[in-house]
């Protein structure tokens, strides 16, 4: 691995801070977020190297990274940081970033929340059946769970129908996010 | 007429770099009352001072503006070379064109402006400054130090070596501190009780050394060179002047089994103890709390069994008042509890189990393990089960340099001390395994870094980068969740024994301590010195001085080193019969006085009083403040009370300072 | 408070004076000069042995004389060199502000901070703060107003005395 | 007093046995809860990790329907509602910025003043111990239970305000009241893994059986859980568990509230025990609570 | 029941008091003036209705010299002997060296009849302390005690320029005849700080600067020590509302310091103590 650096060293960790409000350069990598992740048997760069690989502007390293997109959000990290670090938050602007450019490093991931806000935007509220079978679809894997799903419909725990329809309020809200989202930071930034 | 001189320092480049000095010292020949201005490369050097002195004599100066570093830098040089020639010292001032001027500042127009304004106010002030007699005060020869660890038994040792008493004070039962509790030290691994109880010993026998243990400070008094201390022995129950330390009444004492201090809580003691076999004096001492005696009014077994009748229930506090010249605070840390019932404003560690679990101790646990006076004699086993452990996990950094748990500072012994235990631990367990998560080795210090890599090259430490995040239990393991950072890797190890370096902190009760000496304290609580570079040891309070690590985290040999610095500085003190203070001290214009107290109130040192005002026939005409110019320290409060104007205060006058406000914008 | 900032020109550069104590503050502000910390150079120091010492007179002496701005500073409290000064001026300086703010001084132009011997990057930040925040407020006129209407016979004063006998 | 209710998605689906038991055992003890009309998904996890305004308008929503509604407190059952519930409102409040943004997007008032309770937190603040303990009528004598917290339930703690987040006792406590014991284990906190069930299902195998191993080994009949996200993991995906790791893994996963019910004496089928993949009622009848 | 005549003239046929302060009918119809009857005849003299506005405890001030080897009597209204407290705080007086003929109060009126402000949130019939109560003890009555401060309250709807330009009217008036220092009992200092020229902290000429320098000064003197007596705005011909500077001091002090100046002859003075926590959000 080879890292160059130059003169605009704290770019990118300006654009996390302008959305996670974290500043990366709190981090002395003492590692505790990496300890005691949920998810640290699975991912390729400990949370600690995504906060490394920010502190050293690399970000391309960042954006591709697959641990933001696997982290459970459970918050384990920010709570124990003895810098007091949200470090959960810098994952999640990671993530954040990462989607708005387009970049998928764990496609499974980014689909299903795709589904999951798809489902919920058309209808207000979550239809189950409806997220899981689209995903198992758009995974390539339709059989998937599908002996749970039988389970679960025998149990009364499926409903074949989504629970409201259309929702104005709620695509309001989801176009309106995107929006400001869009025009996000930057005049913050700016400010600041 | 006044007659000013004013001279304007280049400090090299120092000052001439931002601040035009020449331009300074022509403005300076405009103002009112200066005869005389110039600037020079260097001010305070030998060539400089003989201009000061020169141009008083030639010019007839009655008074001398210095324009170069800050008072606190200089003052002393140039009142000095001032003293020399006929004038008082007091009529030289200094104004500070380098500290809060050029190094501050970087547009040359406004630092010269600003250069130009200050020698201004300096010079209205020097104006109003009168001669000055210095302020004598006797010093009684006697010094006192507070705690008897080793950097207090270092600092009495030190001091009456050199011919001056020492009372010594020490609020447990015994001297020695937490060295005393140490097994072996680095990086020489020599056994401490070793090399201290000799010391501890000597402090005993001293001619010169008064030892009070069991005592804490009640109350101070006074100033540098005349301290009054009201010392609290506290009730031993024991009479120190009968007992042998025969040790008869804690082997009849049927109250065997309360955690033993000195052993951490790892051993037991009885109700009537020695702390330890070395303990200095050898005299017991009642835990009155937990004493069956005291508690259910029957037992005395002690008093049966001591032939000498030394048991004395009815024993109470005991007040002694002793005068002291300087004070040595020599008291030391405690190690941060991981516990959730912490001091305020410090967390405890949940994720470690709050302190819970036997088998996860400190590291001075450890240290009672390893020793051979500790409670297992020497084997290292773990508190649970008394198993030997296999593996051992150590901790470093736990509560240090944690933000999140309130201490951001760097303990700085304890990167030394956990090599230590590893080397001694495979030293014992030869086929134990030893692991370190650390998150920087600091080991700045003579043969300290090569002591670390002897534990990792020699005696097979694993160290491992990174910070634990969790410790549980599972079985007869304890599963440590940690991180090796360098390999980015999660690190998980079962463990059979945990020790935490846990952080160095301030003694929980030094807060009332130090408000009693009025030394300055940091947000941690460490006892501030007076300048952390040139002062290391003095406190803002005169004749008050620090040893070992009250003031911050400190190993042995640095504890000692600046006990013998502070031991230096009390001799010094006590080599002159007298000392000059400056004499900027309050006084009362009895006329005007109306005798409403404010200030007799308001006086931090208690150095006012009222006095009566009587005519020929002894009538009372009227009551006025009278300032004790040997107690007053010169702070001004109680001008700011006077609501007549009717005290002034040497050096800082209203005259002086009115002038100061109104020659300060032209 | 950047080290290497460029000198912006203003409009208005604030009078502001700084009574502070000799052993926490002023020692401080060495600190910060030791340190080559840089601020802003509109302060000038008037140096006293306590908080305790600094009467409201000062106070009110220094905006008559002109003064935009006060800046009040000592030791921390259970930090004062004499061990209670500060807590008596805090408590002064407590009643005496709310008196400025009742007869319609804006007590922005007066500040008051504890700025420890070991803070002298508070006293630079501190400092430059000040500044801003009066240059903001811009120049105190209100005295100047008062003197003013009331100072008819200033004007009669005599010439100085070069002119009369040019 | 009545709370508004928010039972949330799942809820609705493949957790109405927690929404079953948390109606029928706050009915019992009079506490009136009156389900927020026309709620809207939180956005769970997926929101706040793809679009943060998303994340935060969406609960806030929910919180400003129930300020309409007259509610001055919220009680959601689910810890993942709950989560986003109290967090949406913390930043809301905690930045002006935000409220802006926030205000703008739903086209509603920022200002609104909600209380955000947990289901259990209204047995504890609300209705107390000591009266709960009074109308226990069916003891739970001899249940050990592993009582298992997750994640968003507790942190990030400065938000959540719950309980200790490391050492939680408030689930621990209520099944005590119950008569049942409460096992100490270790990953009481631990995550499940929850929103990664469905894409990286391996992942939350892996991570639902250690939760339920570390559980079994502190000798816990059951385990209770306050998350319907945990309750998936952890009852739905035993058998794939089983099959994974070629073990037989039977323990049963019921809500805290289906054990409340059960302690109140309420038919255990009302309670939805029946919908459970891993039967309860075998380990039940073997300690005589049925 | 005891009359205050009796009193007094008890105390003066005992030889217990060397003098007894009092009021007695003016010549002016609605006016009281003070007597300093020395005999049991005198006494008769003594007078206590509605119109006895004055503070007689500034008698008691050195400068007056009516305290010799024997006590004096005063007759006092509750906020008087509020006074009288502050003064044995300052040391200015020892208790036994004042007889206290407490009278009990309604409230009282200034010579044009208007009913002092004082009066209207003072809820205390008789003081706390005293020697010898003259009539009976009055009812209890209950007035919200932010009544006090309620004429402050105008003020904090305005600017800092507002208040500025309101208290540059009022100073602009004043001449510096110092009658409202003369006319209060606790500036009692033999050399007043405006009659120091060494420096000269106040301007000595009428400038409205100057004024301010001064009124500031007095205000700030008689914080924490003001009882609201009110002679000094009633002693103002230029009709300065010294009492608002007073009464504004006594709020500050009061809501931060929880400190009443006169409450007891004991406390100690508020700006001669403090306390370790007392609040400092002003200070950075």
């Amino acid at each position: 691995m080879h890292i160059t650096l130059n003169l605009s060293s704290g770019a990118f960790a300006g654009e996390i801070k302008d959305i996670s409000g974290a500043n990366v350069f709190d981090c002395y990598q003492c590692g505790k977020c990496a300890a005691g992740c949920t998810v640290g048997g699975y991912i390729d760069d400990t949370p600690t190297k995504v906060i490394r690989f920010i502190q050293l502007n690399q970000r391309d390293k960042a954006l591709d990274s697959r641990t933001p997109f696997l982290c459970a959000a459970c918050n384990t990290c920010s709570e124990r940081c003895p810098m007091e670090i949200d470090v959960a938050k810098i994952m999640e602007s990671v993530r954040i970033l990462a989607l708005k450019e387009k970049r998928k490093p764990e496609r499974d991931v980014a689909v299903f929340s795709e589904l999951f806000l798809g489902s919920v935007k058309t209808t207000g509220r979550l239809f189950e059946l409806g997220l899981t079978a689209g995903f198992n679809l758009m995974s390539g894997q339709p059989v998937k769970d599908a002996e749970l799903g039988a389970r679960l419909f025998r149990k009364g725990k499926i409903a074949i129908k989504p629970a409201m329809s259309g929702n104005k309020n709620v695509k309001q809200i989801f176009d309106k996010s995107e929006a400001v989202s869009g025009s996000s930071s930057k005049e913050e930034k700016a400010e600041h | 007429m006044a007659r000013i001189g004013v001279f304007v320092c280049h400090c090299g480049e120092n000052i001439g770099r931002t601040v035009d000095c020449s331009v300074v010292a022509k403005e300076s020949a405009k103002l009112r009352d200066v005869v005389y201005s110039v600037d020079y490369k260097y001010m305070c050097s030998d060539p400089g001072q003989i201009m000061v002195k020169d141009a008083i004599k030639k010019h007839n100066l009655t008074g001398v503006v210095i324009a170069s570093c800050s008072p606190l830098m200089h003052e002393k040089t140039f009142r000095r070379a001032v003293q020399e020639t006929e004038l008082s010292p007091f009529l030289c001032e200094m104004a500070n064109i380098r500290e809060q001027c050029s190094w501050v500042h970087e547009d040359k127009v406004l630092a010269t402006k600003k250069a130009v304004d200050l020698v201004r106010l300096m010079v209205e002030k020097v104006k109003r400054n009168t001669p000055l007699e210095p302020i004598r005060i006797p010093v009684t020869k006697r010094a006192l130090v507070i705690g008897g660890g080793i950097a207090g038994i270092q600092a009495a040792l030190d001091i009456a070596d050199g011919n001056q008493e020492v009372v010594m004070v020490e609020k447990s039962p015994s001297i020695g501190g937490h060295m005393a509790q140490l097994s072996e030290t680095f990086p020489t691994l020599d056994c401490s009780q070793c090399i201290l109880t000799p010391k501890m010993v000597s402090a005993n026998s001293h001619k010169n050394i008064k030892l009070y243990t069991y005592t804490e400070v009640e109350s101070v008094t006074g100033y540098i060179g005349n301290f009054d201390v009201t010392l609290r022995k506290k009730a031993r129950y024991v009479d120190d002047s009968i007992c042998s330390g025969c040790g008869i009444c804690q082997e009849k004492c049927p109250q065997k089994k309360i955690s033993s201090e000195f052993n951490t809580g790892l051993g037991k003691r009885p109700a009537i103890y020695i702390p330890f076999p070395q303990a200095v004096p050898n005299i017991p001492v009642i835990d009155k709390e937990r004493c069956t005696y005291f508690k259910n009014g029957k037992c005395k077994a002690c008093e049966k069994f001591c032939d000498r009748n030394a048991i004395k229930f009815d024993q109470t506090d005991e007040f002694i008042n002793i005068k002291v010249g300087a004070i040595v605070v020599a008291t030391g840390y405690e190690m941060y509890n991981i516990g959730k019932n912490n001091k305020n404003g410090i967390k405890g560690y949940g994720e470690y189990g709050c302190g819970e679990d036997p088998d996860i101790i400190d590291s001075l646990q450890f240290e009672r393990l390893l020793s051979a006076s500790g409670p297992t004699f020497g084997e290292v086993k773990r508190p649970s089960d008394g198993k030997v452990p296999e593996t051992v996990v150590f901790l470093q950094c736990v509560g240090s340099r944690d933000k999140a748990k309130g201490m951001e500072y760097c303990s700085k012994i304890c990167c030394m001390y956990t090599a230590k235990h590893t080397m001694l631990y495979k030293h014992k367990v030869h086929h134990g395994q030893a692991f370190v998560f650390y998150l920087d080795i600091r080991a700045g210090g003579k043969n300290y870094d090569e002591f670390v890599r002897r534990a990792i090259e020699e005696d097979g430490a694993i160290y491992l980068r990174g910070r634990v995040s969790k410790i549980y239990r599972e079985g007869d393991k304890l599963i440590v969740k940690g991180a090796d950072t360098l390999s980015g890797s999660q690190v998980e190890i079962a463990a059979d024994l945990v020790v935490l370096a846990t952080a160095i902190t301030a003694q929980p009760d030094i807060v009332p301590l130090a408000q009693k000496l009025g030394v300055g304290y940091d947000k941690y609580h460490f006892l501030s010195e007076a300048h952390p570079k040139l002062k290391p040891v003095e406190t803002n309070s005169a004749g008050i001085f620090l040893a070992g690590a009250c003031q911050a985290p400190k190993d042995i040999p640095e504890s000692v080193a600046q006990a013998s610095a502070a031991a230096a500085k009390v001799l010094g003190l006590c080599s002159a019969t007298e000392l000059e203070r400056e004499p900027y001290v309050a006084k009362v214009y009895e006329s005007t006085c109306a005798g409403c107290g404010f200030c007799i109130e308001a006086c931090p040192y208690k150095a006012i009083d009222n006095k009566a005002i009587v005519n020929r026939q002894g009538k009372l005409i009227k009551n006025v403040a009278y300032i004790n110019q040997g107690l007053c320290q010169g702070c001004g409060t109680c001008l700011s009370v006077c609501r007549s104007k009717s005290i002034d205060l040497a050096g800082f006058t209203d005259e002086q300072i009115f002038s100061e406000i109104n020659s300060l914008f032209v | 408070m950047s080290q290497h900032k460029e000198t912006i020109k203003h409009d208005f550069e604030p009078n502001i004076v700084a009574f502070v104590c000799n052993w926490c503050t002023y020692t401080g502000a060495d600190l910060a000069g030791t340190s080559r910390l840089k601020y802003e150079p509109n302060v000038r120091i008037i140096r006293l042995p306590c908080t305790g010492r600094i009467d409201y007179n000062l106070l009110l002496k220094a905006f008559e004389s002109g003064a935009d701005g006060v800046l009040v500073s000592g030791c921390h409290p259970n930090d004062c060199h004499y061990n209670l000064g500060n807590f008596h001026a805090r408590r002064r300086f407590t009643v005496f502000r709310q008196l400025l703010d009742f007869v319609g001084i804006d007590i922005r132009r007066i500040q008051f901070a504890w700025v420890s011997a070991a803070e002298g990057a508070k006293w630079a930040q501190l400092v430059t703060q000040v500044t801003n925040e009066v240059r903001e407020l811009g120049p105190f006129t209100n005295y100047k107003r008062i003197s003013e209407l009331s100072f008819p016979y200033k004007e009669l004063e005599p010439e100085p005395l070069e002119e009369v006998t040019a | 007093m009545n709370y508004g209710y928010f039972p949330g998605c799942s809820l609705h689906a493949t957790a109405k046995e927690f929404n079953d038991s948390t109606k029928l055992v706050c009915d019992k003890l009079d506490l009136e809860l009156k389900e927020i009309d026309k709620w809207i998904c939180c956005g769970a996890t997926p929101a706040h990790t793809t679009n943060q305004e998303l994340g935060i308008a969406l609960p806030f929503a929910n919180l400003q329907l129930a300020a309409d509604q007259g509610f001055d407190t919220v009680v959601a059952p689910c810890a993942a509602c709950f989560n986003r519930l109290r967090s949406a409102d913390f930043e809301v409040k905690h930045s002006g910025y935000t409220a802006e943004r926030v205000g703008y997007i739903t086209g509603s008032r920022t200002d609104i003043n909600v209380r955000i309770l947990h289901i259990i937190q209204l047995f504890r603040d609300e209705y107390g111990y000591s009266r709960l303990k009074e109308v226990f009528s069916k003891p739970l004598k001899g249940l050990k239970v592993a009582n298992y917290y997750g994640c968003l339930l507790l942190r990030p703690s400065l938000v959540m305000k719950l309980d200790d987040p490391e050492n939680p006792v408030i689930m621990d406590e209520l099944t005590n009241l119950t008569g049942a014991e409460s096992v100490p284990w270790a990953f009481k906190t631990e995550c499940c893994g929850a929103s990664l069930a469905i894409p990286e299902t391996e992942i939350v195998l892996d991570l639902s059986k250690k939760i339920i191993d570390s559980a079994k080994n502190a000798g816990a009949d059951v385990i209770a859980v306050a998350c319907p996200l945990c309750h998936a993991n952890l009852d739905m995906r035993q058998k794939q568990i089983g099959k994974k790791f070629g073990a037989d893994y039977s323990t049963p996963v019921l809500y805290i509230t289906q054990l409340l019910g059960l302690a109140l004496g309420i038919d255990p089928s009302k309670l939805g025990l029946d919908s459970h993949l891993v039967d309860p009622y075998p380990v039940l009848r073997a300690k005589n609570i049925l | 029941m005891e009359t205050l005549q009796n009193i007094a003239q008890g105390l003066l046929e005992r030889g217990d008091v060397s003098m007894v302060i009092g009021y007695t009918p003016g010549t002016i119809p609605g006016k009281t003036k003070t007597i300093f009857a020395r005999t049991p005849e005198a006494a008769q003299k003594l007078t206590f209705n509605e119109n006895c506005v004055n503070n007689l405890s500034i008698y008691l001030t050195r400068q007056y010299g009516n305290i010799g080897e024997k006590p004096v009597a005063l007759v006092v209204k509750a906020c008087d002997a509020r006074t009288v407290n502050v003064l044995i705080q300052e040391n200015q007086l020892k208790r036994e060296q004042v007889y206290l003929i407490a009278v009990p109060c309604n409230g009282v009126k200034d010579e044009h009849g208007v009913e002092q402000g004082k009066c209207k949130s003072c809820a205390q019939r008789v003081p706390k302390d005293y020697d010898a109560l003259a009539g009976e003890t009055p009812a209890p009555v209950e007035i919200d005690p932010t009544l006090r401060f309620k004429a402050l309250e105008q003020f904090d709807a305005m600017s800092p320029d507002e208040r500025w330009e309101f208290w540059m009217k009022e100073f602009e008036k004043c001449v510096k005849c110092y009658a409202c220092r003369q006319a209060c009992p606790l500036c009692y200092c033999e050399r007043c700080i405006t009659d120091k020229t060494t420096p000269r902290w106040i301007e000595p000429d009428t400038s409205t600067a100057a004024n301010l320098s001064w009124h500031i000064t007095r205000a700030f003197h008689l914080a924490g020590r003001c009882i609201g007596c009110g002679e000094c705005e009633r002693a103002c011909h230029q009709n300065i509302p010294l009492g608002l500077l007073n009464r504004k001091m006594a709020k500050e002090v009061f809501d931060n310091f929880g400190y009443r100046a006169g409450e007891s002859a004991e406390a100690k003075p508020v700006f001669a103590d403090f306390r370790y926590d007392d609040k400092e959000e002003f200070i950075r």
